[in-house]
């Protein structure tokens, strides 16, 4: 079987996009299985006919909603990718910013040019079917939900701390060389890729369905962080992280 | 078996030795830690380690272990997965010992899980006695672990200039006719009696009470609201389970090629401590809370297993309370549940 | 390849004979194991169903082993991976069966008996094994009555074989539905509701229940209120389950691995277990 | 042809939302732009407020592809503010992630998004029933790339152990010597590459314009140095606002920027035509073999001179393992302490340079950023040259001139998604 795929991006940085050319090794099957008839960094055409809609970056302007939405008539099934499309991402850190100092800090005196909406994931206007977790995907992730769409299962997407992942990994936790770490609400499915390399986890991939969001303050305060860091550490990529948990 | 003997000279050719027929694992540093590893030399092992981060039972269970392959043409054919590396797990403490020895008999039980088997007798165990408590919160002593009673086919205690053999197993006699090993006598026995002494009086009791307890005051404190108060230590995340040598539930998951159809049914290290371990499709969890999975955990290391095989799921590591963020330990809790 | 080990894990493969739609979410198959063997279950117990590079799922055998098909019976709810992959195979597919896993009814302490079954929703799935296995060995057992809850009519699971049992001298059949729509004109509301219109000999009945977790404390108090024994309730309990062979460690109730020791339960078994209700 | 409006919505290949807009009237090009529909992210305002440790975290998700330089040249900025000087070390492994980057970026750019049109197709896709060999040798580079810098920097896209003053893991020696060994083997896809560019016929068109780059020492600069124009002049990265400056032109598209001239150009091109000489001489002898040579006034050689860099890089990156492995590598003390101050970072990036300005208050905190990126450089130049290559097109189909002016502003290898002052425009057509 083979599927029609379009890649879209919205407000992001397009890494995600990129990552799905990153599967080198897999690159040449996946193209067996998936005919990208829509991707703007790869290929020049553009047809309206595709059944899986991969959704880069978040949405930040009014006409972006117009176009999501036709894109979710158009799809089957819909993939958010990434930090941005899934929670917002890391763009939320300007919601805490006066809007009009934000436009006049970078536009100067042509600011009332420019416009700008609240920063919001992908699932805010539209049906979100499989997400793609991190800042950015990880591509082994990225086959593996292809792989699972193409043979009819739901794909394995951890939902479970980073912790976990990194207890396996044999990591030296990150706590034990006085960093802060977010790895205890975080979703796995990254390897503990930053633990793993000395670096606290930011939560780049979001967090598990149900965080232990009082115990893992628990243990920032008790290593001494203070309630700025810690609500800062929180801002990074989990602004905007489902209603109940929006600025946090 | 019988005890024997090898001078600490000879231990490098003895390992080494081994190292072009079997692939050797023993523990080796990372950083200020220990893990389990292939050397490639005996010159990378870590004689005096500190408990290893992950036990070994990953080279026995794997974290990814693959039962079989399916391929579709023709059929489908499925064609099982054995692994049949020959391997030394060399440098074991007692404890972990006593994990290999409680996991041989919970998965040979009942209907036996042969991918297990075929690793587990593929393997030697060599272990090597620990010469002081590793970590304050080791209780290895209150679990009775800190002398091999099986599991091991040599185990080795340090007398200065030799190591004393035990010899666990007929490989392990066999092992021991590569050379450099003796037969112990009267000076060694005397040496090996006098370390062992030095050993157990060397070692705290951590627990306040006679573990044969144990399974009792767990059966009468099941409704205790210690469970309750454990709640707000706990993230689910499984870091506790992931660490203990005796832990071995697993998740079963498919996973396909993309370019050939082809798939792989796999396990993988699961955790009782996750919240949807239980969940089943209609929505219900039966252990929803997370008060019941702690319990769950606590109530296997010291009651459900000493009922059925007669010896504790825990051996007193103390790597779970080692890597739980909130400092949930079991020998605390073991400790409370008296108090 | 032939190996000095066998993998319980690795399925006996199988052809999916028949496949039909019952209700909107639920598909009855006939499913033949491809060397032609018996299955050679008995009620209650259960397989794990494979879809290759899916996955696998628990499934109760329906029919009972004293059907005359060549095969067995399974009724499948469309709930997820493995389910739904299962409902979009064509007849004639290949799948995997291990198993038959379990303990089903105990049918020699049952012989003799009369039977009340409590069935709610797709917990007539395995219990259908049973009340077959008891029609087609009618003098084995003494009145049978089967209670039967399910959330709307159009759920109702086997309709045409309830009618059937029905006519089967001395089967009493009542059934209840949650929410009716304007064609019904049976019972409404929980299964409980069931118990008043029943006259059963509780000294002689054997009570098997089978439904979502949520029915059994209600079902219980009323049977044990109707002076049903305790020791002559048995309970068919549903956990997550993925080994099936007591390993993998998901479907346990406090030490009891259900896909071992049940999931057929006699009460008082139930009753020492705090986990299972 | 006397009347033209070309509108090429979304300029396919490139990173990021582009439009090109043209308009002819009576033979005379009246408007020719490129413009970015991009939306704003405010980088310089989401970083007002963060500490220190965050900034290249944050700015790295300025551009997914050169996720590294990013990084970098926010490193250096936050070092230049606090007076940290790294290590030897240091920088010889954030040199060699610039080589991974600058490998991954380039094979990109050059066999996915401009073969296809040198090869006459619409992507890399048919390319693989065609072209099979050279698909496989593309994705083989690419991850080279790509796993030179998941070694460094755990990994490409937004590299996780990059730190100020110091990386947070040191990659593991035997990793080093397999990549360099991958390295080595990497020259004859690149001799292969090298006579499938021999073949490709590439658009002759010139115009000349003012070339800025860092200017190198001992070393073709990627990292560091001071900056240099063609017209001979050479600037300190901390005096950049002096030197070249950015407008908002209404209604035009994003921020202009401008040095002396109305436009220059940066990047691969501009950085061979200023550096020619300090690079590898592998390199040299590549840019001799396709024909390349300084100083060049075609834009469209911008992508012989990526293979050239790639070549180049690919030679730097092993030797600069050599390096690593020859002295050994130790853990090193990264000691950071913030003081208020402004910081200036400036690198290469695979398409331009880069500059990362960053005012920070005692406490560590930003204060006030600004970053200026190589698209954005870039765009006054590209316009130009469209108004230069127009008049020579109009002779042909409207379809031959979209291709062309898209086959134009691809060579820049414009990463659209990091012009973070881009903003949307609605223009006139005619
Ligand atoms: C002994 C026994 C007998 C049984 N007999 C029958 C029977 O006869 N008939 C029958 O139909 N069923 C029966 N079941 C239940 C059946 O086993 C389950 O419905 C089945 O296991 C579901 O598997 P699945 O792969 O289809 O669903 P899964 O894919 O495992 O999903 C299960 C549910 O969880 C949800 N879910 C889980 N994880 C996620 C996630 N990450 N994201 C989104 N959703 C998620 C899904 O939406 C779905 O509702 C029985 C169970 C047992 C234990
Ligand atoms: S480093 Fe982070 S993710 Fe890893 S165990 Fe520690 S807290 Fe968890
Ligand atoms: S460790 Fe955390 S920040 Fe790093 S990739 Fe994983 S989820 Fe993202
Ligand atoms: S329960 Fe804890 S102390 Fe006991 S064996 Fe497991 S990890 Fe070690």
């Amino acid at each position: 079987m083979t599927v029609r795929a379009g890649v879209f991006a919205f407000t992001s940085c397009e890494g995600c996009s990129l990552i799905t050319l990153e599967v080198e090794d897999r690159l040449l099957e996946i193209l067996g299985r998936v005919e990208f008839v829509n991707f703007r960094e790869a290929i020049d055409d553009k047809s309206d006919d595709y059944d899986i809609a991969f959704i880069d970056g978040a949405i930040t302007r009014e006409h972006e909603v117009g176009e999501l939405m036709k894109i979710r008539e158009r799809a089957a099934i819909l993939v958010a990718m990434g930090a941005c499309a899934v929670q917002g991402g890391l763009y939320f850190l300007k919601e805490y910013h006066e809007p009009g100092e934000t436009l006049a800090y970078v536009y100067g005196d042509k600011a009332g040019q420019f416009d700008t909406m609240p920063v919001r994931p992908v699932s805010q206007y539209v049906k979100v079917d499989h997400s793609l977790y991190g800042c950015p995907i990880d591509k082994r992730e990225f086959v593996e939900v292809v792989t699972a769409l193409l043979s009819g299962r739901r794909p394995n997407i951890p939902d479970y701390p980073v912790c976990n992942e990194c207890r396996m990994s044999e990591n030296i936790c990150v706590f034990e060389r006085g960093l802060a770490c977010m790895g205890p609400v975080t979703r796995a499915g990254c390897g503990a890729i930053c633990p793993s390399r000395h670096v606290g986890c930011f939560g780049c991939r979001g967090m598990v369905d149900k965080p232990a969001l009082d115990q893992h303050r628990a243990v920032l305060t008790e290593r001494g962080l203070t309630e700025e860091e810690i609500t800062a550490r929180y801002r990074m990529f989990n602004g905007h992280w489902g209603s109940a948990h929006e600025k946090p | 078996m019988g005890l024997m003997a090898i001078d600490k000279r000879d231990l490098s050719a003895f390992i080494d030795g081994l190292i072009p027929q079997w692939e050797v694992v023993a523990p080796v540093p990372v950083e200020f830690k220990y893990a389990f590893r292939k050397v490639g030399s005996f010159q990378d092992v870590a004689l005096d380690y500190t408990n290893t981060m992950l036990p070994p039972k990953k080279f026995l269970l794997p974290q990814r272990d693959e039962l079989f392959s399916c391929n579709p043409e023709g059929g489908p054919s499925l064609t099982p997965r054995f692994d049949e590396t020959p391997r030394v797990l060399f440098g074991v403490h007692s404890c972990d010992v006593h994990g290999i020895w409680l996991l041989d008999d919970i998965l040979a039980e009942g209907c036996s899980d042969p991918h297990y088997l075929c690793r587990r007798s593929n393997t030697l165990i060599i272990g090597l006695d620990c010469k002081g408590p590793c970590h304050d919160n080791a209780f290895c002593k209150d679990m009775g672990t800190l002398k091999p009673a099986g599991g091991f086919d040599l185990f080795l205690t340090d007398l200065g200039e030799r190591y004393a053999v035990q010899v666990g197993t007929g490989a392990g006699t066999a092992l021991a006719e590569r050379g450099g090993f003796y037969m112990a006598d009267f000076e060694v026995r005397e040496e090996f009696f006098a370390a062992w002494q030095k050993k157990q009086s060397g070692f705290p009791n951590r627990i306040g009470y006679d573990t044969a307890a144990l399974p009792n005051i767990l059966a009468e404190s099941y409704d205790d609201i210690i469970w309750e108060a454990l709640e707000m230590r706990c993230f689910d995340c499984g870091a506790c389970t992931t660490v203990c040598p005796t832990c071995y539930c697993f998740d079963v998951l498919d996973e396909n090629d993309i370019g050939t159809d082809r798939s792989i049914r796999y396990r993988r290290w699961d955790s009782c401590q996750l919240q949807d371990f239980a969940a089943v499709a209609g929505g219900a969890n039966f252990r929803g809370k997370r008060s019941d999975r702690l319990r769950h955990r606590l109530l296997r290391k010291g009651k459900y297993f000493k009922e059925k095989f007669g010896r504790f799921a825990c051996v007193g590591c103390g790597r779970c309370g080692r890597s739980c963020l909130l400092h949930i330990d079991v020998r605390d809790v073991f400790n409370q549940l008296k108090g | 390849m032939n190996h000095k080990y066998v993998s319980p894990y690795v399925p006996r493969l199988a052809e999916l004979v028949t496949a039909r739609q019952l209700t909107s979410r639920e598909k009855f198959f006939e499913v033949r194991l491809q060397d032609g063997s018996a299955l050679g279950h008995q009620p209650g117990q259960f397989v794990e169903v494979s879809v290759f590079g899916v996955g696998e799922a628990p499934i109760s055998v329906s029919s009972s082993p004293t059907s005359q098909g060549l095969g067995f019976e399974l009724c499948v709810r469309d709930a997820g991976s493995v389910t739904h992959a299962l409902h979009e195979l064509p007849e004639g597919s290949t799948i995997g069966i291990r198993g038959p896993y379990g303990r089903g009814f105990p049918l020699d302490e049952l012989k003799g008996n009369d039977l009340l079954f409590v069935a709610g929703g797709l917990g007539l799935v395995p219990m259908r094994s049973m009340i077959n296995y008891a029609v087609d060995n009618r003098a084995d057992f003494g009145r049978l009555t089967l209670l039967y809850g399910s959330r709307t009519p159009a759920d109702l699971l086997f309709a045409d074989e309830t009618e059937r049992w029905r006519g089967t001298p001395d089967f009493h059949v009542a059934t209840t539905v949650d929410l009716a729509d304007g064609a019904w004109t049976g019972q409404v509301g929980p299964i409980t509701k069931l118990f008043g219109g029943v006259a059963i000999n509780p000294v002689r009945t054997s009570a098997l229940v089978v439904g979502p977790p949520v029915m059994f404390r209600f079902v219980l108090k009323s049977l044990l209120m109707m002076g049903v024994y305790e020791s002559r309730v048995y309970l068919s309990l549903e956990r997550r389950m993925k080994c099936g062979v007591g390993k993998c460690g998901h479907c346990q109730i406090d030490d009891v691995y259900v896909c071992q020791k049940g999931p057929v339960f006699p009460y008082t078994r139930v009753r020492k277990l705090p986990e299972a209700l | 042809m006397k009347n033209l409006d070309i509108k090429v919505e979304h300029v396919t290949r490139v990173e990021g939302h582009g439009n090109i807009v043209v308009k002819v009237r009576d033979g005379r090009v009246e408007d020719a732009r490129l413009d970015i529909v991009e939306s704003p992210r405010f980088f310089e305002v989401m970083l007002q407020g963060r500490s220190w440790q965050e900034a290249s975290w944050i700015t790295s998700r300025i551009c997914g592809i050169c996720a590294v330089t990013h990084s970098t040249a926010s490193l250096k900025a936050t070092e230049d503010a606090f007076g940290i000087v790294p290590s030897a070390q240091t920088v010889l492994l954030r040199k060699l992630l610039l080589d991974g980057e600058y490998i991954q970026s380039h094979v990109l750019h050059v066999y996915f998004l401009v073969a296809p049109d040198l090869l006459g197709v619409g992507s890399v896709v048919p390319l693989a029933g065609t072209h099979i060999e050279v698909v496989r040798m593309a994705l083989r580079l690419k991850k080279l790339g790509n796993d030179l810098c998941a070694l460094v920097g755990g990994r490409h896209v937004h590299p996780v152990a990059m730190k100020v003053n110091g990386f947070t893991s040191l990659p593991e020696p035997a990793g080093l010597a397999s990549a360099r060994e991958r390295l080595v083997a990497a020259r004859a896809d690149l001799d292969a590459t090298v006579e499938l560019f021999k073949t490709l016929r590439i658009p002759a068109f010139t115009r000349e314009t003012e070339y800025l780059s860092l200017k190198g020492v001992d070393e073709y600069p990627l990292y560091d140095g001071d900056m240099m124009s063609s017209d001979g002049y050479v600037f300190k990265p901390r005096g950049y606002l002096e030197s070249i400056k950015e407008t908002v032109v209404p209604p035009s598209s994003a921020k202009h920027v401008a040095a002396r001239r109305d436009s220059y150009m940066v990047g691969a091109l501009a950085r061979f035509n200023n550096n020619h000489g300090l690079l590898h001489k592998r390199a040299k002898a590549v840019a001799d073999a396709v024909g390349l040579s300084a100083p060049c006034h075609n834009p469209f050689m911008i992508n012989v001179a990526q293979l050239v860099e790639t070549v180049h890089c690919v030679e730097h990156a092993a030797e600069t393992i050599d390096m690593l492995l020859g002295s050994g590598m130790s853990v090193e003390v990264s000691d950071v302490r913030p003081i208020a101050g402004r910081g200036v970072g400036v690198v290469e990036a695979p398409r331009g340079t880069l500059y990362h300005d960053y005012t920070y208050g005692a406490d560590g905190m930003i204060t006030g950023a600004n970053c200026i990126i190589p698209t954005g450089q870039n765009l006054a130049n590209i316009e130009a040259d469209m108004q230069g290559i127009l008049p020579g097109l109009l002779g042909g189909t409207e379809a031959d001139v979209a291709q062309t002016l898209k086959m134009l502003v691809r060579a820049y290898d414009p990463c659209i998604s990091c012009a973070t002052h881009s903003i949307e425009v609605v223009f006139d057509r005619g």
